[in-house]
């Protein structure tokens, strides 16, 4: 089904996916992301780390515009998707959306089936002709999803109905189950035990071959493991941002290298 | 939001590791609060049900006997002398007797029942005799007569409504004593009742009629039925559900989901509320104007009435609407919008079935007021006297109708008092339609009420 | 095109109306005419609307056009209007039949009783008539507790006109306002149909039905009710005399009795032609065999009209109102 | 009808159009979905409600100029002509349109947002329409009634010959006086039923009592209004009145704003019930987890959480309640009367209104234009509060997630 | 103010505080808890371990009994606090959750202040005489929670606005605001960077001297650091319950070895 996407995508490699420009965004009158300039290569696994509160998920949500939704929140400053500033007023932030899928910080399925919570995605873009192939998207996303066994018996139970890591799992099923370009995964492993993070991990992998990854992550063995780039956000700020390997070795600012050796478990 | 269980107690008191088993007085307190919260619940929902139930049990006490009719079977000799003076057969002919004529032939033909049973009542005049019939049966008797035309001469078994009065006697309210003193009834007619009751010629069996009949004038309380009424209503009911719920989830999904959050949607927003204060008379004004004296739209007609109510139930369709709209919870919104479903796919995939019990709470609530309400319906015309049905849809929208609160309205005003029966009778109908109509929003909003 | 007749107005009128349409339904192959109830401003109000299928054709009123409404009909286009009297509607004062022995009053009494203000020992002092029995000590010492017609109700203006000012002439009192108190004609006419506002007197905005219920409700009450509506509702109401005359249709019509008045509808010359069957329902109202003792409408408690022929040849020949008068 | 007909024609055309849009957005895409900027079932829509809303607004354009110009019947062929000419230009054109490209889904949803925004017009029209029905006829009654007495004036004593006293003092007074009883009954009873049904029943408890309890927002209000003067009205007279020594009427304040309070309760309860039953879980959850019992979670998360659908639903109630007629008749009596003792008979300006259009005076005097007056009044006082309800629901709003 | 209770309470020491016998929990059809026997010590941190699904969250639900209020749930067996069956009728739930705190796994903050979320509890249990009194719990409560520096300046805002690991931290800080002997912590440093999650494990350290404490964790390595007892879950089964370092290097059942040996980060 997705292979022909795949294919055309292959011919660029490593190009720049997003850029991100002097990119302010206001809560009301405080300032959660004070100028960051940033890119964002394709065929490749970025890492946000950086303390609580400093303006991670503030700034993933920047990428698909998912900010348009909160009333008081303002976006200043450019950021381009593929050379397209996605903030453009011809831009539909729809299309956007379906090029670049999100996992929430927070688990947020669908008040309906679990079935249902994978397929609509695909139902409203027209991604299966028959029921058939929706039966398959659905086992396939689930099982990428890492979750499948344990919900493949109870495809119609509710999706609110399941535990905290299944129904995290169940949100980055439903979240490649549009197969979009790009994947902004918000803490996606927080709630998974190390069975299921290295699985999320392994697909991570999988999916840097074709797509584009972002992923916000406290754990800094995960952003070592998992990412090829990583940047540290501080108070608003984009401290740093360069290879995981150099980062974590050899951070150049004090900041980021106190809150690396400050490191936990 | 300050609490009656504010800190007051000492903390002392809460500090002794204590048992599960022994309530600390806090709880105690708390926990009587509690009790008292919840059977202030219960007491609320008892007051509701109760205050229903009396007024229940008051309506179908007054209304019950409604549903049952008092007739009189007895046999008319068509006589050509009166009903075909030319003896000719010809149709225009017969019809130039009115009912007037046939009235004599009826009471004549009741005196002469009466009189045979034998068992001379005192006092009994033949006048009286003839009051007891009802005076629909002329009208029935001419009906017949130009259907039948060759049985002019004959002698037919007819079976007409009883007087008012008669049929009231049978049903309790009208007795030999309240007889005495009324000059509608006297209790000779009474007696003589009895006699025909005993003799099988007065029956009292489930009055159809009531359903399906048109209104009567006050002259005949037996004959009057709400078969225009209910028709009307049924009308103009399709025309608000077909109107009112569209336009209501629409107004309120723009409102609450697409508009741009400034003065402007606030001044909407107040406007609506506002609306929904309106006197309901001043839609009926409104209706007036519009529809009937610009759009010329016939009078008396369900379509306006309808449109009219539309107006009127739209205000509180959208207030509710836009309440539970509100109140689902942004995330699954966002959850939409995160899989690159558009707004308009967000808000008619997850978050209208997540509203939808509120939705359907209004229009149960709204089409509740629209069933019953008549004021609006006075200045367009539907407040009236409307003898002939209405049509078929959609040409029947258009033509004169009545609706049931019209009915209710109308009867409680007439001198008769078997009136005020029919009239609780036609809010036992009106109830009933009104359960039947809701039955579908009760059940779907059963099936959305799920808490995730 | 509309083929049934429409008409509106007047709810005192309305019961007359349905008896003539559902016989005219009955004996006729026309539809049964339409008949709207909601006052006789409303009603003349629609029929002054203008000329055509979306106005109504007949306006029923329980007191005649004004000259105000012609002018605003004649604005709207509706030039040729036939004015048709029916008859009379008595008034009648009724209490409940167990209730409190009021079987007999006169015009002074029920000024004395539900003035705002009343002459005492020469000068105006507000009512202070608190039972019956201090009015006139012929009546029962009840409290005083009346449910007259609503100020929007012609009966209201009957009720004044013939019982209070009426009374407030025979009384005397009026007499005594315009000379030793030095008022204006006009001034003591409205003293004297002021009715108290102290709640001993209640008006009424409905109908004779919520009259009925009050009385009900409050046994020692007297109403004012229609005489067709008592007739029908003898077994809870009795009647009392006015002046020693009882009610009924022949003292009206001899004028005997006095608080009546006549009933009209008002026909628009340019539908007829128009609309199916409405000169038709107009004559058959009139007809003797409907409108005239004896009929149908004096059995339900219309006075008929003395001049009933008049009226039908005026209707044969749709003489209008400018071109009768 | 012809209309009738040609908005069938219209659907049957808006049918033809969702198919061959499909279609044809199915052949140039060779089937594929992801090729086309849009999913196929949009380029149907896209043109079906093309057609369908150009089809209606011609057909209303032309119905609008035949109002105007007053062309007669024979002017149908015309409407007929316009209302299918521009369904099958636009039919055409959208047709046409589909490319890869195409930006169906867009159109479409303009098409629809369109559609909403005409749906929530329909409500400022509404407006609009009342009153511009009643300030004429307001202007009028100014004309000959002075606007001071009106508004300021405490004496309501209209006669039959005119020269009346029409001061809207005892009117307001009564209304808001009712209101705030019924309410005073309504809004306490209907929130506890509310959160009874949606805290504390069982789901049958919950699907019987609701229904039934909105049964009684569909009695009609004269039943309501014969209980009050029959039943209520005596009681409490005979039981509360007299032996208080606050008057010996039957009809009170007290008696209409009772027997409406029980009117409004399921406008108060069911609403309130959808809303507080749609906050989520987890709030209540953060709550028992502390400790908290029901009641209290009720009270400090679940309602302050629920309060803007809650104070929709007590407006909605209070706007019935100001709106009522037929129980105000009955059972608070009909005299205009500026008086604390809710023992006493009152009238509102609803009642009013009905009765001032609906009797038999001159419909040009002012005794019957005051209704207009009243009801633009009435509108403008209505206005005032709801614009204080918004505020404080501004205010005090608290957002989930 | 808390000091009396203290005092009190460090008479007994490490006595059961509470203990499950045959626990059976069903969500309708399906038991999530297979019966498990537990014994929890006081002033103790006993981690509860296991893979996504397990059913970690639902048994940890029982003990405060917020079970209730899921419709289809349905706990037979019998758990016992300090001796007392909590299941038993004549116990009131709202006394047993007042001493048995929990933070959710899913903050869940209420749409209040941040000043209120945390009074709320001080409130209703009447924990301050005044005004002032409420302040210092409030204040010292999101000092032990962690994120008092963060939202000093903004008591007023609503406690929804703030990013998902300040709101895990209010909710922390929301929990311990009410004193309570026993706190129950599903996940609570998931979504925190490792500094917020070390002053996390130390508020948990010190809340060991007075109270006990259970936590559910992912995280191995947490788990050894703050543990002194950890529990291991598997497919609703308490597999092992012991003695942490032991079961972290000396399990005995096979399932435990490997998933601790299937450990990654
Ligand atoms: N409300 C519910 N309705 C039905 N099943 C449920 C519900 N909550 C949990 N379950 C099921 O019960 C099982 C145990 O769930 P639980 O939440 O206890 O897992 P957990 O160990 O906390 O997992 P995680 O680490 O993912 O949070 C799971 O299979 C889950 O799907
Ligand atoms: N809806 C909102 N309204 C106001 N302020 C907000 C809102 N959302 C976030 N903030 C504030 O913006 C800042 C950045 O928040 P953000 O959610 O981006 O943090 P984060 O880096 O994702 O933190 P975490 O790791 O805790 O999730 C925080 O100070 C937060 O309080
Ligand atoms: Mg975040
Ligand atoms: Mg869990």
């Amino acid at each position: 089904m997705n292979d022909m996407r795949i294919l055309e995508r292959d011919v660029d490699t490593n190009t720049i996916k997003f850029a991100g420009r002097d990119v302010h965004v206001y809560y009301g009158e405080t300032e959660a992301i004070k100028g960051i300039d940033v890119d964002i290569e394709d065929k490749t696994v970025t890492a946000f780390i950086g303390p609580s509160g400093c303006g991670k998920s503030t700034f993933l949500r920047c990428l698909n515009r998912m900010n348009d939704t909160i009333d008081v929140c303002r976006v200043t400053g450019k950021i381009t998707l593929d050379g397209e500033d996605i903030y453009d007023r011809k831009v539909d932030p729809v299309q956007l959306r379906a090029k670049v899928g999100m996992v929430f910080q927070k688990p947020n399925p669908f008040p309906k089936s679990i079935y249902d919570n994978i397929a609509y995605g695909p139902r409203i873009h027209g991604l299966a002709k028959t029921k058939a192939d929706l039966d398959d998207i659905v086992e396939q996303s689930l099982r990428r999803g890492a979750i499948w066994d344990e919900v493949k018996d109870r495809l119609d139970a509710p999706g609110t109905g399941l535990s905290g890591g299944q129904q995290q799992r169940l949100c980055i099923a439903r979240a490649i189950a549009t197969a979009p370009e790009v994947l902004l995964m918000d803490e996606p492993c927080s709630a998974l035990d190390p069975i299921a993070t290295a699985q999320v991990e392994e697909l991570i992998d999988e999916l840097r071959t074709n797509y584009s990854v972002v992923i916000v992550t406290h754990s800094m063995q995960q952003a070592a493991r998992v990412s090829q780039k990583t940047a540290f956000f501080h108070l608003g700020d984009l401290v740093e941002f360069g290879p995981t390997n150099e980062i974590f070795t050899n951070p150049k600012d004090p900041r980021t290298e106190s809150y690396i050796t400050g490191r936990i478990g | 939001m300050t609490d009656a269980t504010a800190p007051s107690a000492p903390v002392s008191g809460d500090a002794e590791p204590s048992s599960l088993f022994t309530q600390t007085n806090r709880t105690k307190r708390r926990n009587a609060a509690e009790k008292r919260f919840k059977a202030y619940g219960l007491g609320a929902i008892g007051i509701g049900i109760l205050s229903l139930v009396v007024l229940l049990v008051s309506i179908l006490g007054n209304g019950l006997p409604a549903f049952k009719q008092t007739y009189v079977v007895m046999d008319v000799t068509l006589d050509e002398s009166v009903l075909d003076p030319n003896g000719n057969r010809n149709p225009e002919d017969i019809a130039k007797v009115l009912t007037f004529g046939y009235t004599p032939i009826i009471r004549g033909a009741a005196q002469n029942l009466v009189r045979e049973m034998g068992g001379e009542v005192e006092g009994l005049t033949d006048g009286m005799i003839g009051d007891m019939i009802s005076k629909e049966a002329a009208g029935q008797l001419r009906r017949f007569v130009l259907a039948n035309p060759d049985l002019i001469g004959t002698t037919q078994e007819f079976k007409f409504l009883a007087n008012g009065r008669i049929d009231g006697f049978f049903k309790g309210r009208v007795t030999m004593e309240s007889a005495q003193i009324d000059s509608n009834v006297s209790p000779e007619q009474l007696v003589a009742a009895e006699r025909l009751a005993e003799a099988g010629h007065l029956t009292t069996s489930f009055n159809l009629g009531f359903l399906t009949a048109p209104d009567a004038s006050d002259q005949r309380p037996e004959a009057a039925g709400l078969g225009v009424a209910i028709i009307g209503s049924v009308y103009m009911m399709l025309v608000v559900l077909a109107l009112a719920l569209p336009i209501g989830v629409a107004a309120s999904i723009y409102l609450e989901e697409f508009a741009p959050k400034n003065w402007i949607t606030d001044i909407i927003e107040v406007n609506i509320s506002n609306l929904a204060a309106v006197p309901s008379i001043v839609f009926g004004i409104l209706g007036l104007a519009i529809f009937i004296n610009y759009a010329h739209l016939p009078q008396s007609a369900p379509i306006v009435g309808g449109l009219v109510l539309t107006l009127m139930t739209l205000p509180t369709i959208i207030i509710s609407t836009r309440a539970s709209l509100k109140s689902v919870p942004p995330s699954i919104k966002d959850a939409a919008l995160g899989v690159g479903a558009s707004k308009m796919q967000t808000v008619f995939h997850h978050v209208l079935p997540l509203a939808m019990p509120g939705i359907l709470t209004g229009a149960i609530i709204g089409l509740a007021q629209a069933l019953g309400e008549t004021a609006p319906l006075l200045l367009i015309g539907m407040v009236a006297f409307v003898r002939d049905y209405p049509g078929a849809p959609p040409e029947g929208l258009f033509d004169p109708s009545t609706a049931l609160p019209v009915q209710v309205y109308n009867w409680t005003q007439r001198s008769d008092p078997a009136f005020f029966e029919r009239a609780s009778g036609a809010i036992i109908v009106l109830l009933v339609l009104l359960v039947l109509m809701n039955l579908v929003a009760i059940i779907l909003r059963r099936r959305f009420e799920r808490r995730w | 095109a509309r083929d049934q007749v429409q008409v509106a107005g007047s709810s005192t009128v309305l019961p007359y109306a349905n008896i003539v349409a559902e016989l005219f339904g009955e004996n006729f192959d026309f539809p049964t005419p339409v008949i709207e109830s909601g006052g006789s401003s409303a009603g003349l109000k629609r029929f002054c609307e203008g000329v055509g299928e979306n106005t109504v054709d007949i306006a029923n009123a329980s007191r005649s056009i004004r000259e105000s409404e012609i002018q605003t009909c004649a604005d709207n286009g509706v030039t040729d209007i036939i004015e048709v009297r029916i008859g009379y509607d008595g008034i009648v004062f009724a209490s409940d039949i167990n209730g409190p022995a009021y079987t007999a009053f006169t015009e002074a009494q029920w000024y004395n009783a539900l003035a705002q203000e009343i002459v005492v020992d020469g000068a105006l002092v507000a009512n202070p008539n608190a039972t019956w029995a201090d009015v006139d000590a012929s009546l029962p010492a009840e409290e005083i507790q009346a449910f007259i017609p609503g100020t929007k109700h012609g009966t209201r203006e009957v009720f004044e006109e013939k019982v209070l000012l009426s009374g407030c002439e025979t009384s005397g009192a009026f007499e005594v306002m315009t000379g030793e108190l030095g008022m204006s004609e006009d001034d003591a006419e409205t003293a004297c149909m002021s009715v108290r506002t102290d709640g001993r007197s209640v008006d009424i905005d409905g109908d004779y039905t919520e009259t009925l219920a009050r009385i009900e409700s409050n046994p020692s009450g007297v109403g004012v009710f229609g005489l067709s509506f008592y007739e029908n509702n003898t077994a809870k109401l009795k009647v009392a005399t006015m002046g020693g005359v009882a009610p009924s249709t022949e003292t009206i019509a001899t004028g005997e009795y006095p608080v009546s008045r006549p009933l009209f509808f008002y026909v628009k010359k340019a539908h007829i032609g128009v609309i199916p069957g409405l000169k038709e329902y107009a004559s058959f109202f009139v007809s003797d065999a409907v409108a005239g003792p004896g009929g149908p409408l004096s059995e339900y408690g219309l006075t008929p009209d003395p001049e009933l022929g008049q009226t039908q040849s005026m209707i044969e020949n749709e003489e209008t109102m400018a071109s009768g008068s | 009808m012809p209309g009738i007909l040609l908005i069938l024609i219209l659907c049957a055309i808006a049918a033809a159009g969702y198919v061959m849009g499909r279609r044809k957005a199915a052949t140039i895409s060779g089937d594929d979905n992801r090729v086309l900027h849009s999913n196929k079932p949009f380029h149907g829509a896209n043109v079906a409600l093309a057609a369908f809303l150009s089809g209606v607004v011609a057909l209303v354009a032309s119905g609008v100029i035949r109002g105007v110009t007053g062309i007669a019947d024979s002017a149908n062929i015309m409407t007929t002509v316009l209302t299918l000419g521009a369904a099958a230009a636009a039919f055409y054109v959208t047709l046409g349109r589909i490319t890869l490209d195409y930006r169906a889904r867009n159109v479409t949803e303009q098409l629809v947002k369109g559609i909403l925004i005409a749906a929530a017009s329909v409500a400022i029209l509404t407006t609009i329409g009342i009153v511009l029905s009643m300030v004429f006829e307001t202007i009028n009654f100014f004309n000959q009634y002075p606007m001071l007495d009106f508004f300021f004036g405490t004496n309501w004593t209209p006669r039959f010959q005119g020269d009346s006293d029409l001061g809207m003092l005892p009117l307001l007074w009564g209304t808001l006086y009712v209101s705030f009883i019924a309410l005073m009954v309504a809004v306490p009873i209907g929130l506890f039923a509310a959160i009874y049904l949606a805290e504390y029943a069982g789901p049958r408890v919950r699907g019987i009592a609701k229904p039934l309890l909105e049964v009684l927002a569909g009695i009609p209000t004269i039943v309501y209004g014969l209980f009050a003067l029959i039943t209520v009205g005596p009681i409490l007279r005979d039981y509360f009145a007299q032996p208080m020594g606050l008057g010996d009427s039957g009809s009170s304040v007290m008696t209409a704003g009772l027997v409406m309070g029980v009117m409004l309760i399921p406008f108060v309860s069911s609403l309130s019930d959808d809303i507080i039953n749609a906050v989520p879980q987890a709030m209540r959850d953060g709550s028992y987890g502390i400790g908290a019992t029901k009641s209290e979670t009720v009270k400090q998360v679940v309602l302050p959480a629920a309060l803007p659908g809650i104070v929709g639903a007590i407006l909605l109630a209070a706007s019935r309640a100001i709106g009522e007629t037929m129980i105000v008749v009955l059972g608070a009596g009909a005299a205009a009367r500026l008086s604390l003792n809710p023992f006493e008979a009152m009238t509102t300006v609803t009642v009013k209104i009905v009765s001032q259009l609906t009797g038999d005076t001159d419909f040009a005097s002012p005794e019957t234009l005051v209704a207009f007056a009243l009801g633009i009044t009435l509108f403008v006082i209505t206005l005032g509060l709801n614009v204080l309800a918004l505020y404080i629901v501004r205010k005090y709003r608290e957002q989930y997630e």
